[in-house]
């Protein structure tokens, strides 16, 4: 039996294995930290942080629905620099490798944060959430418009020289485009898929379910859908993809692997059980010994279609 | 905090709509606290990706109770789990109820499960005071034996008279205050679980009088570990307010705290 | 307890209530016959036929996944001949009314289908499905290129005068446009949603599930989606919308009607348990006698936002 | 064809990975006919859409049972239905086997479960032939005791010799073919059921040989009742093929018919 090489880069992050969490299901980093040996993980995503400290949507927040929930969280988070000083001391104990997840209204907004983690050394990679409306230009979504897309991540660009994952938005009727465009405008890496856009209706009360009306769909209800997204993405880049979308079991990330993603994240699993992304570490590297499959990157896009 | 994998020991009906459900949980349950929780994954409930919060009822070195009310998918599908089979617990979760004060006299208020996340404080209370239980009918007026035979001083009322007085609990609990006009309002210190507005009803009546209420809320949780910023509250800040975690920094807030 | 009026109009079919039944999972009518009482539904809606017959996909053809399915049968058919000769007898010994689910690979296929079918008494209404790929223009989607998509609208609108309802591609950012275009181009009414494109990979044998590779995702999972669609859709159409896309509950589909839609489609939850559309109906009448609601009309889009 | 809430009688391991379910079926059970099937909904499997589709093992006017390995998520969740607990079916469904033809000496093949789908054929078929068994060990071939109190002449193959011959079952059917020759092979009739690479290597022999072979097909099914088109199999025709269903044209083919 071979140890696989689990190993995976996005952009100059190593990974010691090919599994991170997805931002906003695990928090800053330390509240799994009694749960989870955070150095198992390939890396830490934590949730979306912006420019300034923002407060988010009034409750109820989630709600779940068959195979999966419902998230209007409204971004609250403590700003930039908030995080800095709250939270990466914490992880100067760590040597996991920390991206941070970052979000604008404006594409000067989302240029700012970016300028101001680029300070940080601890701060290693940035995700860029670009499914937020655009408070300017009257609510167009950053990812659902390729010209407002290409702004936003030139502008992440030219702010920051930390490895940038776009993060596309799913609602769109060709993902292929925006892949592409986040690659021609020098992003690292890609993650794929935010929640799904939906909502759910209380009939005793007759009123949507979240007090934002309507929010994302995540977990295993929505897999199939991701994971049709990555493996279009994976058909036209050359820079990694973090699948991500219902994982929940070492199959699962597999599955992404085979489909064409670098590595995976998992959401929504984290509630359900807090050790899934240890469960799923160990269970690829068995799985890839038991096939004899020498490393991660040997199955990466192997599809036979 | 832990995640532990536990046993059914015992499961059975309590009363009316609740069942209790026996853990061996030698892990967390001796390091529970009152007031704090833990948070279930219910067995072959594939089709939901969410634990469910449950207040321990009692705990020892060998494990812990839970009482619960059948109110929706998990926990209608956790009434078919059979002893011996295994439960997936996170816990002790949350900040639970401070120690009595000193030469504090401590009330209880309690609406329905209420009395599940009050009964350790009870016990562990260096003085028993009054308890006041309320709900809808008899039949939601758990364990008044059980308070008793710890030394409490239990009233009951019930929405329809079925059980002790009818009216609600909070109308006991202002007669009960109104006799107890000469007992410095400062010395009584109140500890309470139950329906939102019960608990908004006995912060109104802490605020007016000037004593601390400490009021174990109840919101929909999804990590329950203070990640996701599901449960969160209106906490009071010296410039306004700011958001607090239910699971995290509560479910137990002193009633000043919370911006209604 | 009053009868509650559960009759629903969409442009000249009198449904008696608003339940009818999602194309492709019901068969061409007599499949499911011996299990329901087909005169107990608002209307039967069969599944797709094109102007001419049509072999389908390879199998596998369809796939579950959490709280879903994936489906991609290729839309195999008879023809609307064929159609007509084979099934349109059956229909003569009940009353229901028949919506018949039209397809093409071109503009001129689409008009084809639709003139066929304005022949014979029995059809009462079409459903329009756009989600097919236009062979002509290279694979462009009718459903989700708001040009394509109002020529096909035209085209049919101008062969027929039956009754047509558009069902609309979910996989767009923005819904809206689609239905207003559809109302403008004169359908009755709209419905949504198809399956959500997806996929599913075997990583023992890494081949996709399917053997058309994608799919469509079907079921509770994607309720949450279709949901916010409908929503979405009727905030901005006055011709009637039916809702689909998870409905297995009286609840369910007291969502939809809510949410705006003024009847609804039991698709997958056929496969899960065949009396559902009669259990759906049902139970919508209870609910509305319980709260003494006097009709159906009286709930659509009284969502409280 | 009905839908029937059926109750559990029976249900227990049977032998190595194979279980037996009998069912309280008054409505389904008299109907059944050989090689039919019916489609189950496991119970408090929420997170799947469709019913598993399994053969009829043995019916009559109480009920009917059926033997099936435990293989994936349905048929694992299906192990935990306790007796007593409710189960509903759709069925019987399809189209059978055929009666044995006058004159005919019947063949049965059969891999893993597909015995199950023969019990009922073996049961009514007025002469008791061959019955030919195959499975990888000992454990996977079921029902030897059963057949042969039927009166039909078992051979058993396995692939690692643990039972009978070690082999391919159509390394036996072969032999035993070569050993029959002065029978006319227009004498013989097949009657197959198991895995699609079985199923082909015996439709081959009765091609080859100019027999009929009725294959009982397993194809992954939605509705099982003709609506969704799942389950299709390429039929010959005279100008080329066309889709047949195998939920309800079939399961049962005639091998010649078959476009593999
Ligand atoms: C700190 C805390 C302690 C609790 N202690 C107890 C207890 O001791 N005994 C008891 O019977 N109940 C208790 N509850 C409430 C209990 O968690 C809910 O009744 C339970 O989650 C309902 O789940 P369900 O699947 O049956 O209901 P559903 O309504 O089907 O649940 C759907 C979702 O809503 C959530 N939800 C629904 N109702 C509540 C609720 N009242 N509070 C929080 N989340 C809810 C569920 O967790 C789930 O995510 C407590 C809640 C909290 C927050
Ligand atoms: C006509 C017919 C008769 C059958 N009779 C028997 C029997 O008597 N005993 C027995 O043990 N099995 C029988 N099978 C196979 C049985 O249906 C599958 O083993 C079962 O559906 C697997 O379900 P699962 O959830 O455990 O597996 P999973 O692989 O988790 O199922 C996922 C999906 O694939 C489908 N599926 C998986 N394997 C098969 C298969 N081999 N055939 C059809 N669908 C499949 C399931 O129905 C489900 O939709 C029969 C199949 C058919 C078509
Ligand atoms: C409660 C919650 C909060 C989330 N917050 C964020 C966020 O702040 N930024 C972001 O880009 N994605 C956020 N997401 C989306 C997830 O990172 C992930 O893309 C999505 O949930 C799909 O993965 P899953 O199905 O494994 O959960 C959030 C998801 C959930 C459930
Ligand atoms: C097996 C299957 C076949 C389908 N065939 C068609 C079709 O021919 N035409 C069409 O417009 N939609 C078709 N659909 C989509 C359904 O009509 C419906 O829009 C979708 O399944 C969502 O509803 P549900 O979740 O209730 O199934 C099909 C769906 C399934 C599952
Ligand atoms: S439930 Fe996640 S922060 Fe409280
Ligand atoms: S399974 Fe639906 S047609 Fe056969």
């Amino acid at each position: 039996m071979n140890i696989p090489d689990l190993k995976v880069k996005i952009g100059s992050i190593e990974m010691k294995n090919p599994v991170t969490v997805a931002s906003g299901t695990f928090g800053y980093g330390p509240e799994y930290a009694d749960y989870v040996d955070l150095d198992r993980l390939g890396a830490i995503t934590v949730k979306g942080i912006s420019a300034e400290p923002h407060v988010g949507n009034e409750t109820p927040r989630t709600f779940e629905t068959a195979s999966g929930m419902l998230n209007a969280i409204g971004l609250p988070g403590p700003g930039a620099n908030g995080f800095c000083e709250k939270y990466l001391p914490f992880f100067e104990s760590y040597s996991v490798p920390l991206i941070v997840n970052v979000w604008g209204k404006t594409v000067e907004d989302y240029g700012r944060v970016a300028e101001i983690l680029d300070g940080p050394a601890r701060v290693n990679a940035l995700e860029v959430n670009v499914s937020c409306p655009n408070v300017k230009e009257g609510g167009a979504l950053y990812g659902t418009d390729v010209d407002l897309f290409r702004s936003v991540v030139d502008e992440v660009r030219s702010k920051t020289e930390k490895p940038i994952i776009i993060k596309l938005a799913p609602n769109v009727a060709n993902i292929k485009l925006f892949a592409k465009a986040a690659e021609a405008c020098g992003a690292d890496g890609i993650s794929i898929m935010n929640s799904y856009p939906a909502m759910g209706i209380d009939i005793e009360t007759r009123k949507p379910q979240l007090a934002n009306r309507t929010g994302g769909l995540s977990g295993p209800a929505i897999k199939p859908i991701a994971m049709k997204l990555v493996w279009e993405a994976a058909q036209v880049v050359d820079i990694p993809i973090i699948g991500m979308g219902g994982v929940s079991t070492p199959e699962d990330a597999l599955e992404f692997i085979i489909a064409g993603a670098s590595a995976v994240a998992v959401g929504t699993a984290n509630f359900t059980d807090p050790s899934t992304a240890v469960r799923v570490i160990d269970g690829i590297e068995r799985w890839l010994s038991a096939k004899n499959i020498a490393s991660v990157d040997d199955l990466v896009g192997t599809v036979k279609t | 905090m832990n995640q532990e994998k536990t046993i059914v020991l015992e499961h059975r009906c309590f009363q009316g709509n609740y069942r209790l459900i026996k853990l061996a949980a030698p892990t967390i349950g001796p390091l529970v606290q009152p007031g704090q929780f833990v948070h279930l994954r219910v067995p072959r409930l594939e089709n939901a990706v969410l634990r469910r919060p449950f207040s321990v009822f009692k705990a020892d070195d060998v494990g812990l109770s839970i009482l619960y009310a059948t109110v929706g998918l998990g926990t209608e599908a956790l009434t078919s789990v059979a002893v011996g089979e295994e439960v997936s617990l996170l816990g002790p979760l949350g900040t639970g109820f401070p120690g009595v004060g000193k030469d504090k006299f401590p009330v209880l208020v309690a609406g329905g499960y209420g009395n599940a996340a009050l009964y350790l404080q009870a016990k562990v209370s260096p003085v028993k005071g009054v308890a006041f239980f309320g709900g809808r009918s008899a039949q939601d007026i758990l364990c008044v034996d059980e308070f008793e035979a710890l030394g409490w001083d239990v009233r009951v009322t019930t929405d329809d008279g079925s059980l002790g007085a009818k009216g609600l609990v909070t109308d006991a609990l202002d007669s009960w205050l109104e006799g107890e006009k000469d007992v410095a309002s400062a010395s009584l210190e109140l500890f309470a679980c139950g329906p939102n507005g019960m608990l908004k009803a006995v912060g109104d009546r802490a605020l007016g009088n000037g004593f601390a209420a400490w009021l174990s809320m109840d919101r929909n949780m999804a990590c329950g570990v203070g990640a996701c910023l599901t449960c969160v509250i209106k906490r009071k800040t010296e410039t306004g307010w700011e958001w607090a975690r239910c699971c995290k920094d509560g479910p137990v807030f002193e009633a000043s705290e919370i911006l209604w």
